[in-house]
């Protein structure tokens, strides 16, 4: 099946791409990549980090245009040169990342350039608000349109790029990775949208790497590998495994490999945590060889208290004990020194310096660990790199080159190298395999449990449920800013997190 | 609103004088000096015996470092200079920095003295930042003679002062008393506040007001920064904080032409009276409009002339810069060196309606 | 600009991402900070001139009044260029050199062709300072050079251009006495007791302000400012914007060279040195950030107008003038301190709304 | 079921994702600026009469020290993404401080360290500014550079102290033996060599990068991003209060508008030495580099008699040219031309 497209499926093809070639200096991202989205149609494009689904999207969209190949729009060749050309011809892109600006009102957000004009040209800002409303509750959000999008959550930031996306009317609505940051209750809605779009006729083309979602919503499903076309079935024909396989190139062995271990002593000890505004009066303790997950909806405070923990934001009360010993607060710095490690949220914000190369951000961590006398060898930090590279096998061409030429799974490694680099007793893992490729994913998962099996002690804040209740030794769920739950593994399963995390638990 | 980067560059503007040098060594400045730990002011310069006879030679190379380039009085006054040169046959250069910096002068300097001028004439943008740049290019063979503004009298060979600053303050007070009738308030707008020539004037004037005219009351000194606009604040300020104004004098070109600027379109016109020192292109309007009676300026194109004439017979042997040695110095006839090594221009030239139109700079 | 992105954290992603924000009154609040904002240099200048009256009451003037605004007229005009300058997130260092370009032009125009038109002599000003803004917009917007680096250069350039064109002809000097008489009659001319100058400075801030905020295109420069990256993904012409901006900056500049000709009828190739600094100093103290994305016209009018005053009242106080620097020093680091602060109580207002309102 | 086109068991991503591209306006490192130097000098030494003698090295290299000095700790600002704009007026005002205390009856030894608290706690005050109350410094330097500079008036007012004893003024512009190297060199590599070790051999200056690429990052790497950009601001206040001392001592003369307008020129030298304005790259050879090419280029142009007006213009175009040059460059290297030009691929990779 996999050697030709799939007849029969209802209405006409709106887009598609034809042997699509995309190259960036060396890197091939794409190699004649094919596609071809129907109308009323929702179609997931999946594939690992690095099979070049970005840049697709961003041809799309007209920000990057193609080196070789043809976009067609209704049969029709177009040129994409612009995001406004893209958006000209009616295609829609969520991206990945909300891109809004922060300064400026949720409705200009939403409306920006395609403002609503009165006679004179002006902006007609009553008819601006009274759009903006009519969207919102279309999507069932309750936002005022006149506040600014600074200080929005990252849900709520990527419920505002859905309604201008919705704004357009767009015969093509691209949603890249839309998910990452919402809740079940938000993917429902989105959903809910995408499915009045695709029922009206538009293409919905949807990328995850969510399967549940995948087959929750799509049609279709593209699988795209090492910049090429692989397959596209219907959705019907096909299982998880059978996709996973074709995006992999191989079977991939048991998802989630978490051995179990005899928990040992204390290793952390959080008390009494408060942040005004954002998380309150929070205890719990970590033992040496557990994993413990932190769950909760996106927005409970979950990321916040492990950034308090390890010191990058300050608490107001509360105290954090790392081995019996009181950890001083806001001082990241301390916390290392203690033994604490986190791998946070945000890979290319937090984890990484991007622009720098794959030797300095494993070694940065422990720069003063490898100077001699204050001087740091550039030779030293090479070989630091390249142990440990070798050990959590990152697959980068010269440990001198950015780490942004890596790939995301890549990326993740070499925050996790940085970090095991220093020897902590205690890992912090912020959403450890968010947009990662199965394959890494699944090393992620087996390293984490191996290094709880050697006793060291982890939390993990996940939003993804499966990874949770796979990987946990213990579930704690935050429920706006307060630990609510506290769930031994025998206990956990979908309900009782999700009945805690939406705060019908007890 | 003026810059704050360069309200306080100092334009090359009218600074004339002499008492620089005095007010340097001396405390006469507000006790700029600490005492004279190192005093040794003399004779400078004079240690070997002049030639009066001495051929002035062909082809020196004579070069003018105003204060700043394209200054319009320090092109008047190089351009006095430039004639000079031409008569003596010499090669006549002028270069200089674009802002009125000492420190942009110095770079000046050491340039002249690496391609080996034989004559240095420059206007100081601060008396002693330059003096040791002006050492290196005396060592280095040429000779140096300042004008308008001068250096520490160790560091250079001569100065060619435009007026005395007796001379300078006295006809402004003179040419005040007789507009306001020798009595009433009389304020003054002066350049930036450590302009040392302007400042020695100022402590003239009041003494020298307070002994002959008893009736006339100076009652502030602002400063304009030689900046067109703040000069123009500044004297509505005056204006509005001292309702009884008589009169305003600014020995400045800059803040005269301001103040005459801002007069003539106000109420005060012809009710406040102001001189001070002014160059005529400027001044000619309001002088025809009534706006100003007189006011006074040396002749600056002479005043490089003299400076490039000096220069020459130093370089030839003719003069030392000792005190009391003469030379001739083409048509403007024949100059005494005073003392310090000072020449004096004369005494500056009253412009009024009826001779303005004989000039042009 | 697009390397610029990597310093600004995504939207609110270092802002505690609290519960999802349902608050009506954030919005109101928000806009009542930014009034709050320009009541509050407005403030400022009505305290200043009430002290500066009690110590001198004929402060407020006819004559006085009509000085202040001669003064302020070329600020004015500069801040509001520069306005639509730093709201994209760049800066234009060289409209001092620009403006002396722009005086020293029409001031050459008008001595060789007396009886041009006043309209025409402002019109080849703002001309000469539009192909200055050309050029640095053109370097800024095309080859992606950081708008800091590129009008520094200039500054430095058009500076030096004026200056070898005035060594060069000649002319190092215009003087009122060389300029034709309706140029002079223009610069001191009123309307009902207000300086024409004025007037067209305050015309040229409504303009300005006003198109900021309710047309498409400028609302653009906000985005831009705000999100370099997001406005290219939106569809946002952004180096044609940007480029835009340049050019109307350097038409402004151009302007106020023209009124600085009109208003001093005494030119030299020196004219607006160092202006770029109070320029900025103005934008900032009226609440434009430096950072783009957020402040007015208006505003940085009013800053303008605060800057100009103080220089004014400084010496009617009998406060030593060399105290003014520092003045102008402390009155913008006080202006930051304040658009800091208003912008933190606010970040923190709608997040503590966040947390009850869901 | 289709069955995979490929067996080969393949692990992970072999094609890496498009690249984002190296940050634009930064020559790629110190060499190109250095080569250029080294060619001017060689030029310059042949064709311009003068040029190539000690005197007028030693003339150059003096005007050289006070912009190389300051440039370092400056140097360092910039690569973590902020700006000092206050140098000069820091200098202008310890050059005031400096006058002010000498007259007062201070010994000069007692001055100099008293001169140098002074900067460290103007440094100190920027820097708070900066880290503690979080504002730009940019807007913060800008207003400093006014308030220091005030300040330095408000102290020496109209006054010039020029009577600093002889032996400290020789010293400051007599040069090393017959060298014509100024005997502040010989201090100031120690302070370069200092410096470039910090920067480009030290965790703090992996830190200062990693801080200028992505504060963010550097925090959660245990990087107190606000403590390292104080001590710089600090530092930065020390150095150009020294700058002040050795200002005052070479012209011999203190003044309160010493060194105006000094910082755009240290901040040419800085970005035509390949520091990015955005923080994050760059290296102090360059910097060197680019403060002695400004220096060669306005003394070469000097000594052949090019007027001043020129001498800005060569300045301005200068500047703009090292930051045009490597973005021409860079975008001829890594964009091979498409089948179709368009503006989406011309915009590159954010």
């Amino acid at each position: 099946m996999a050697d030709g497209m799939p007849d029969g499926d209802p209405g006409p093809v709106v887009l598609a791409l034809r042997d699509v070639s995309k190259s960036f200096g060396a890197i091939a991202a794409l190699r004649g990549a094919q596609l071809e989205l129907r109308g009323g149609e929702a179609h997931a494009l999946v594939g690992e980090n690095g099979a070049g689904k970005s840049t697709l999207v961003k041809i799309l969209a007209g920000v990057h245009g193609p080196d070789e190949g043809t976009v067609l729009l209704d049969g029709q060749p177009v040129t994409l040169d612009s995001p406004a050309a893209a958006r000209a011809q009616g295609i829609a892109v969520i991206y990945q990342e909300p891109t809004l600006f922060p300064d400026l009102s949720v409705a200009e957000n939403i409306f920006m350039g395609r403002q609503p004009l009165t006679s004179g040209r002006r902006i007609d800002r009553p008819e601006l608000a009274a759009r903006c409303t009519a969207l919102f509750e279309r999507l069932g959000v309750h936002m005022d349109p006149d506040r600014p999008a600074r200080g929005l959550s990252i849900a709520d930031q990527q419920m505002v790029e859905i309604a201008k996306a919705l704004s357009f009317d767009a015969r093509v609505l691209v949603m890249d990775e839309p998910t990452a940051a919402l809740s079940g209750v938000e993917v429902e809605r989105l959903f809910t949208v995408a499915r009045a779009l695709r029922s009206h006729g538009a293409a919905v083309l949807f990328i995850s790497h969510r399967f549940d979602e995948v087959f929750d919503l799509c049609d279709r499903i593209t699988v795209m590998r090492d910049g090429q076309w692989v397959s596209t079935d219907a959705t019907g024909d096909l299982t998880v495994e059978q996709v996973v396989r074709r995006m992999v190139g191989r079977d991939v062995a048991d998802l989630f490999p978490k051995q179990d271990v005899v928990a040992g002593d204390v290793v952390l000890e959080v008390r009494g945590l408060t942040r005004r505004g954002v998380f309150t009066d929070v205890s719990f303790d970590v033992r040496a060889g557990e994993i413990v997950a932190l769950a909760g909806l996106v927005g409970a405070g979950r990321s916040e208290v492990v950034r308090a923990v390890f010191g990058v934001d300050i608490y107001d009360a509360g105290s954090v004990t790392l081995h019996g010993r009181p950890l001083k607060p806001g001082n990241p710095a301390a916390a290392m020194a203690a033994g604490l490690a986190l791998v946070p949220e945000d890979r290319r914000q937090q984890g990484l310096v991007m622009e720098l190369s794959v030797e300095r951000n494993a070694t940065l961590t422990r720069r003063w660990k490898l100077a001699r006398m204050g001087w740091l060898s550039a030779r030293t930090e090479r070989a630091t790199a390249a142990e440990w590279s070798k050990k959590l096998q990152v697959k980068a061409g010269r440990l001198s080159d950015p780490v942004s030429t890596l790939s995301g799974g890549n990326q993740q490694k070499v925050v996790l190298a940085k970090w095991l680099s220093t020897d902590p007793t205690l890992l912090i893992v912020d959403e450890p395999t968010r947009g990662i490729d199965v394959g890494t994913k699944a090393e992620v998962h087996r390293l984490l449990s191996q290094l709880a099996a050697d006793g060291m002690a982890v939390v993990m804040v996940s939003s993804e449920l499966p990874e949770v209740l796979g990987m946990a030794d213990r579930v704690l769920v935050m429920h706006e800013g307060r630990l609510v739950d506290d769930i031994p593994r025998a206990r956990a399963d979908e309900d009782t997190v999700m009945l805690a995390a939406t705060g019908q638990a007890r | 609103m003026t810059s704050f980067l360069t309200a306080r560059r100092l334009r090359g503007v009218i600074t004339g004088s002499a008492v620089a040098a005095l007010v340097l060594t001396t405390a006469a400045c507000g006790g700029t000096t600490r005492d004279d730990e190192d005093a040794s002011s003399g004779d400078s310069g004079s240690s070997a015996s002049a030639d009066p006879n001495a051929e002035i030679p062909e082809g020196l190379a004579i070069a003018f470092l105003p204060k700043q380039l394209n200054n319009p009085y320090f092109a008047v006054a190089d351009g006095g200079g430039e004639k000079a040169v031409g008569e003596l046959k010499g090669d006549y250069s002028e270069v200089g920095p674009s802002e009125a910096s000492a420190s942009s002068q110095v770079s000046y300097i050491n340039t002249l003295t690496q391609q080996g001028a034989d004559v240095i004439v420059t206007s100081a943008n601060d008396p002693n930042a330059i003096c040791s740049a002006l050492d290196q290019a005396r060592a280095g063979g040429a000779k140096v003679v300042t004008f308008d503004s001068d250096t520490d009298p160790e560091c250079r060979d001569a100065f060619i002062n435009q007026a005395t600053a007796d001379g300078i303050a006295q006809t402004q007070i003179d040419l005040m008393a007789e507009q306001i009738g020798g009595s009433g308030k009389v304020a003054i707008l002066s350049a930036t506040a450590n302009a040392t020539n302007q400042n020695a004037w100022i402590e003239i004037m009041k003494s020298y007001a307070a002994e002959k005219y008893p009736q006339m009351q100076i009652v502030s000194t602002v400063y304009g920064d030689d900046e067109d606009e703040k000069s123009f604040q500044e004297t509505q300020g005056l204006l509005q904080s001292t309702p009884d104004l008589k009169g305003i004098i600014s020995p400045t070109t800059v803040g005269i032409a301001a103040a005459a600027r801002y007069l003539s379109g106000s109420e005060y016109k012809g009710k406040v009276a102001l001189t001070g020192l002014g160059t005529p292109n400027q001044m000619r309007d309001f002088v025809k409009d009534g706006t100003v009676t007189a006011f006074a300026l040396w002749n600056p194109a002479d005043l490089g002339y003299l400076a490039a004439y000096a220069g020459a017979a130093l370089s030839a042997g003719q003069i030392t810069g000792a005190e009391g040695e003469t030379f001739t110095a083409g048509d403007l006839g024949e100059y005494t060196i005073g003392k310090d090594g000072e020449i004096v221009l004369g005494d500056p030239t009253v412009f009024k309606a009826d001779n303005i139109d004989d000039f042009d700079f | 600009m697009s390397a610029s992105t990597a310093h600004r954290p995504p939207t609110g992603a270092t802002e505690a991402d609290a519960p999802e924000a349902r608050s009506r009154r954030g919005a109101a609040l928000a806009q009542r900070l930014v009034v709050v904002r320009e009541l509050g240099i407005l403030a400022a200048l009505v305290l200043l001139i009430g002290i500066t009256l009690i110590a001198n009451p004929r402060f407020l003037s006819g004559q006085n009044v009509r000085d202040l605004m001669l003064s302020a007229a070329v600020l004015v005009v500069l801040a509001a260029g520069q306005t639509m300058v730093i709201i994209t997130r760049n800066v234009d260092l060289s409209v001092g050199s620009v403006l002396g370009l722009s005086a020293y032009a029409v001031g050459t125009l008008l001595v060789d062709h007396p009886g041009t038109p006043v309209v025409v002599a402002v019109l080849a000003g703002m001309v000469v300072g539009a192909v200055c803004g050309l050029v640095n917009g053109a370097i800024v917007a095309v080859a992606k050079v950081p708008s800091l680096v590129v009008t520094l250069g200039t500054l430095y350039a058009i500076r030096g251009l004026t200056s070898l064109w005035a060594s060069s002809s000649d002319r190092l000097q215009i003087n009122a006495s060389d300029l034709p008489s309706s140029f002079k009659s223009f610069g001191g001319a009123r309307v009902l007791g207000i300086p024409v100058l004025f007037l067209i400075a305050v015309a040229v801030v409504l303009v300005v302000g006003y198109h900021l905020r309710s047309y498409r295109s400028g609302r653009e420069l906000y985005g831009i400012g705000s999100a370099p990256e997001a406005a290219r993904l939106s569809g946002i012409p952004v180096g044609r914007r940007v480029l835009t901006a340049f050019v109307l900056n350097g038409a402004l500049a151009g302007l106020a060279g023209v009124l600085y000709a009109a208003r001093f009828q005494t030119l030299d190739t020196t004219a607006g040195t160092g202006l770029e600094l109070n320029v900025v100093a103005a934008a900032v103290v009226g609440g434009v950030a430096i950072a783009g994305g957020t402040g007015s016209a208006w505003g940085a009018a009013l800053g303008a107008l605060l800057l100009t005053t103080i220089g004014t009242a400084l010496p009617q106080l009998g406060i030593n003038p060399f105290w003014r620097d520092a003045a102008v020093g402390a009155l913008i680091l006080a202006a930051i301190a304040l658009d800091r602060t208003l912008t933190l109580r606010l970040a923190a207002r709608l997040r503590g709304r966040n947390l009850r309102g869901s | 079921m289709a069955v995979d086109t490929s067996s080969a068991p393949v692990a992970g991503n072999a094609t890496p994702p498009p690249a984002r591209a190296p940050r634009g306006f930064t020559l790629p490192s110190g060499s190109v600026i250095s080569t250029f130097l080294v060619l001017f000098l060689v030029i310059a030494s042949f064709s311009v009469d003068g040029f190539a003698s000690t005197r007028n090295l030693g003339f150059l290299l003096l005007d050289v020290v006070v912009i190389a000095l300051i440039a370092l700790p400056l140097t360092l600002i910039v690569v973590t993404g902020e700006i000092d704009l206050s140098v000069a007026s820091m200098v202008g005002l310890s050059s005031a401080v400096m006058g002010k205390l000498w007259f007062a009856g201070l010994s000069l030894q007692l001055i100099i360290v008293l001169c140098l608290v002074l900067g460290a706690v103007l440094g100190a005050f920027n820097g708070l500014l900066v880290t503690w109350l979080g504002l730009p410094s940019l807007a913060v330097t800008i207003g400093t550079l006014a308030l220091y500079r005030g300040l330095a008036f408000v102290v020496l007012g109209d006054q010039a102290v020029a009577d600093f004893p002889r032996s400290w003024t020789t010293w400051a512009i007599s040069s090393l033996g017959n060298s014509g190297i100024p005997n502040a060199v010989l201090p100031l590599l120690v302070l370069v060599a200092v410096t470039a070790v910090l920067l480009h051999a030290t965790p703090i200056g992996r830190a200062l990068y990693a801080m200028g690429n992505s504060e963010d990052a550097a925090r959660f790497s245990g990087i107190d991003v606000a403590r390292m950009k104080f001590w710089l601001f600090v530092a930065s206040g020390v150095v150009s209060a020294l700058g002040g001392v050795f200002w005052t001592l070479r012209y011999g003369s203190a003044r309160a508008d010493n060194a105006t307008g000094l910082e755009l020129q240290v901040i040419a030298a800085i970005l035509l030495g390949g520091v990015s304005i955005f923080g994050g790259s760059g290296g102090l050879l360059g910097v060197m580099a680019g403060a002695l090419l400004l220096a060669s280029v306005r003394n070469a142009l000097q000594l052949v008699n090019v007027p001043s007006d020129v001498l800005n213009i060569v300045t301005g175009a200068l500047l703009i040219v090292a930051v045009v040059a490597p973005q021409v460059v860079a975008r001829l290297k890594t964009h091979r031309p498409p089948a179709r030009r368009s503006a989406g691929a011309q915009k590159g990779n954010p």
